[in-house]
């Protein structure tokens, strides 16, 4: 069969045994991710703090492998960054989907770029993204 | 996987391969495989009968219809009233009058739904099941919200079949105008006993809508033996275009329901005061129909009867069997739905791999698969799961194609443990 | 007949002669005769590239859009998602959200009718012209059942022309919600200016909405610059297939617009208590829609972009002066309507000759053109007719062609006096 | 031009100049005939014995030239009728333009056999015989 370089080791373990997965004793912001299309869902806890920067993330995944993988590579990569650094990721990630060229700092999370040739799987390695800049947006706000 | 393949081979789901030459599509490679297309409930092939009766249609006989005094006009309008002949044939229907084309099945059920439904009453009831395509169950939810009516389900039992004494309970109060149930599920390809369903209902003083969306084309269906009131199928499963679906009632129903839409051709005559409305069925036919679609939908009935029931039904069941048993095989795979009653529409789960991810591996491997909750969310609630990943089958699938499908999801199983 | 002749060879009328080669169905006979088609305001012919792009889909990519997690469903999905952009851009739309597909104008007109009609209170106006198809007509007299609305006709003039006097005085007690007027006459051939249209609309707090089905095959249309609320146009007169239209409206109208159809992919999440509906304009588009029909209709657009509108139009202008010249030598010929502005929609009655005598002669020497009240009763009750003769024409009609026709109802005159 | 046989002088001649146009000024009953459609419209007004059997006949038709036409050939046909026999001429008529061949005995109706080329007319020539059988058929339920 094809081996497909979309569910790379590294996707595969991170769905199976995520290294970020569950939640924090004191979170203070959580947020949910929910496709209404295939009922992925993500339940994101993170402790930010005054400053916008992130402390740890963790995240309750139920879903696919590349959302799965897509949450616990996410908590890995945002530790240490503010809102502004988190949306430029963001955007690497989103233009890598759709391109298939990975830019220049994504890093791990390149391993997504095969999903430009699977589109209707991009919005589950996005999921968990959304879901985390919706709750950064929401914290600026209060 | 050997002598799955043989057996393959050799059974009775071979008997319809040379249909395959008629269908361009499953020549097509997908990321360098063949095409195995697994995914017919949603939507079949194309044969290039129905191809070419469309283009010729637009090559060389087109005009719109009905009210054209020349002589292109006058031949589509017979080539499209002849689908309508063919379309009461196809459905057993009494009368050419009672079929109605609409654009697909949801539309049909919509515009009984707004028509049939404008004369129900407060506190009458619509009986529905568990296992519902949404396009049976959200028309009558807005129903419910623009007159009053109850909506009433009953439930499936675990194989997947429909709860007979509940549907039988659900009848009991007498308040029940309109039983509105699949005759075939696209989830768990339970198919229902219509004509059971059918005397309940009567019996209860209840008129009977089935959605045979998926039925109709695995089972010569008539309605008049089921003793429907309401039938509903969609041209695009049926091998036929998409835009193209037959609402099927019995003529004195028809008769009885106000317009849906209003517009040309469904009027006798129109004042800014006062409007009067067609005949039967061009009362619920406004504007210029999908004439296109409809002559194409008459060539993808005549390709089915040309090939005939019997050989598709015994084709499929064959298929059907040879799938429940390879795919059975397949190590943490669970099939869902295993009512006796059963057509070719196999949902399953794999332990450990998310319906999504099988779809996605199959299609790397040429395999088209659905996954998802497909369009039933209320009866994937009743089953527990978010989604099922499901192989469905037409005339052209092979059993080899049924073999690959196994081989490949033990290896991606393999994969995920 | 001969100098006609030589002028219509030397115009502007010619310079569109290349396209013919693109619509096969212009070499066909009729009784023995070249097919002379005069009808396209009725329907217009397709090009080879709509029926190849329909074809071709079928042949080697197809499969049920939006919930296939395969290639060829992905695939399909977004050529059916891109016809979107190409609509919206064709129209000059804000934002793709803003084109729902429809199977014609008619469903299109029926949605706003029992979405954006179930909006209304009793007591408030729609209000419509005398020169309206059945098509905006009937949906509202339906909602006036319904929702105890009033229906206000603004009339026209004797020249055929919308009665801009009369509007704003239908206008000035600001009860009026929603004006729903053709852009172009199916009968006089009459242009509106859609754009006062909206200005006193809007100045009156009511709504407009354009049924465009004449005009958007002729004119640039867009939406924005005409300020319009809604507009509508039907995919058979754009040389596209039938069973797809479209409706476009205004982002903000749409969202707070109640779903009209109830069905798989237009909602959110459904349970038997209560279903969320999906973003614009999914909410509108319930069930398996015409996708192959969606993926013609966007060869239809790029074939009209690829001549452009600004040769569209001179062709087109060339024409219609040519035929209005030619056409009023013919004895006891009258045209009905000479509004200034006007498109290429001739209706015309003939002392003496019944116009579907007129029909059924003409199309004895292959030429067609339509008789009758052409879906427009109240218009033709003002004008005391019972019916015209139409001749109608499209960006493949000849000078010639019209030469023909005026030729051809000289003789037919000749044998009815 | 191609000449039309469905236009022949018998046709166009009746419908010119009718012989049977007009009123009677003793009628004992009177039909309608109205084509939604097209709008053509018949006004019959016949004169019936008791024994059903037709008098005169006179029409007043608003409408093509096969339709008015057919109106005067009818009247002339039917004079001296009864119901039985109008329906057989009625039916015999339906083959002809179903058909294009007309039976024996059809006489000078057989013009509008050429009709079966022309489908969207047949309408137009059957108006006035629908509403004559109407108008003998509801004369019997009285
Ligand atoms: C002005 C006008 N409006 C509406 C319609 C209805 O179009 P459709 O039949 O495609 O819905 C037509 C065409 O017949 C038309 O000419
Ligand atoms: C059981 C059932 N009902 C209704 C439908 C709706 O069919 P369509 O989308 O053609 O209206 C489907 C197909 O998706 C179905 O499987």
């Amino acid at each position: 069969m094809a081996q497909d370089d979309l569910y790379r080791t590294v996707v595969l373990e991170r769905a199976k045994t995520p290294r970020h997965a569950g939640k924090l004793d004191i979170a203070s912001l959580h947020a949910q991710g929910v496709n209404p299309l295939c009922g992925d869902r993500v339940n994101l806890h993170a402790q930010v703090d005054t400053h916008g920067r992130i402390g740890q993330v963790r995240h309750e995944t139920r879903g696919c492998a590349i959302c799965a993988a897509s949450a616990d590579l996410m908590a890995e990569r945002v530790m240490g960054q503010d809102t502004a650094q988190v949306k430029r990721i963001h955007a690497a990630l989103a233009t890598a989907v759709e391109t298939g060229e990975a830019p220049d700092g994504l890093g791990e999370l390149s391993v997504f770029a095969p999903l430009h040739r699977h589109r209707s799987r991009i919005r589950c390695a996005m999921l968990p993204w959304s879901a985390l800049i919706d709750m950064l947006n929401d914290d600026k706000d209060r | 996987m050997m002598d799955q393949m043989v057996t393959g081979k050799t059974d009775a789901g071979n008997s319809l391969r040379h249909v395959r030459a008629d269908f361009p599509i499953l020549s097509q490679k997908v990321h360098g495989k063949d095409l195995v297309f697994l995914d017919s409930a949603a939507s079949a092939q194309k044969p290039r009968q129905v191809i070419d009766s469309m283009a010729d249609t637009m090559r060389t006989q087109y005009a719109n219809i009905h009210r054209g005094l020349y002589w292109m006009s006058e031949r589509t309008t017979e080539a499209y009233e002849a689908v309508r002949d063919q379309v009461a044939a196809f459905l057993g229907a009494g009368a050419r009058e009672e079929i109605v084309f609409t654009r697909n099945s949801t539309e049909a059920i919509n515009l009984v739904a707004h028509s049939y439904g404008s004369l129900l009453r407060p506190g009458q009831v619509v009986l529905v099941s568990e296992m519902e395509h949404h396009a049976n169950l959200v028309p009558w939810q807005m129903l419910r919200e623009r007159m009053g009516i109850e909506l009433r389900v009953t439930p499936v039992t675990d194989d997947g079949a429909l709860d007979m004494d509940a549907l039988g309970r659900n009848l009991s109060d007498g308040r029940v105008a309109l039983v509105a149930i699949t005759h075939m599920s696209n989830v768990l390809g339970t198919i229902t006993d219509a004509r059971a369903i059918s005397d309940m209902a009567h019996a209860a003083g209840a008129k009977v809508l089935f959605d045979g969306s998926q039925l109709a084309v695995h089972r010569r269906v008539n309605v008049r033996e089921l003793d429907a009131d309401f039938y509903v199928v969609t041209g695009h499963k049926l091998y036929g275009p998409t835009g193209i679906g037959v609402l099927w009632a019995r003529r004195e129903i028809l008769e009885e329901m106000p317009p849906f839409l209003g517009g040309g051709d469904m009027i006798a005559s129109v004042s800014f005061e006062r409007s009067t409305w067609a005949h039967v069925p061009h009362k619920f036919e406004a504007g210029t129909p999908a004439i296109i679609e409809t002559i194409g939908l008459g060539a993808a009935l005549s390709y089915i009867e040309s090939i005939g029931f019997d050989r598709i039904g015994a084709h499929e069941d064959a298929l059907t069997a040879h799938a429940l048993k390879v795919l059975g095989q397949v190590s943490g795979l669970k099939v869902v739905g295993t009512a006796p009653q059963r057509g070719g529409v196999i949902s399953f789960t794999m332990a450990d791999v998310h319906p999504h991810d099988i779809a996605t591996l199959l299609d790397r491997n040429g395999i088209a698969v659905r996954a998802g909750h497909h369009c039933a969310e209320p009866l994937m609630r009743r089953l527990g799961l978010s989604a099922t990943a499901r192989a469905s089958f037409g005339i052209y699938t092979t059993p080899e194609e049924i073999d690959m499908l196994a081989a490949t999801l033990e290896q991606i199983r393999g994969f995920f443990v």
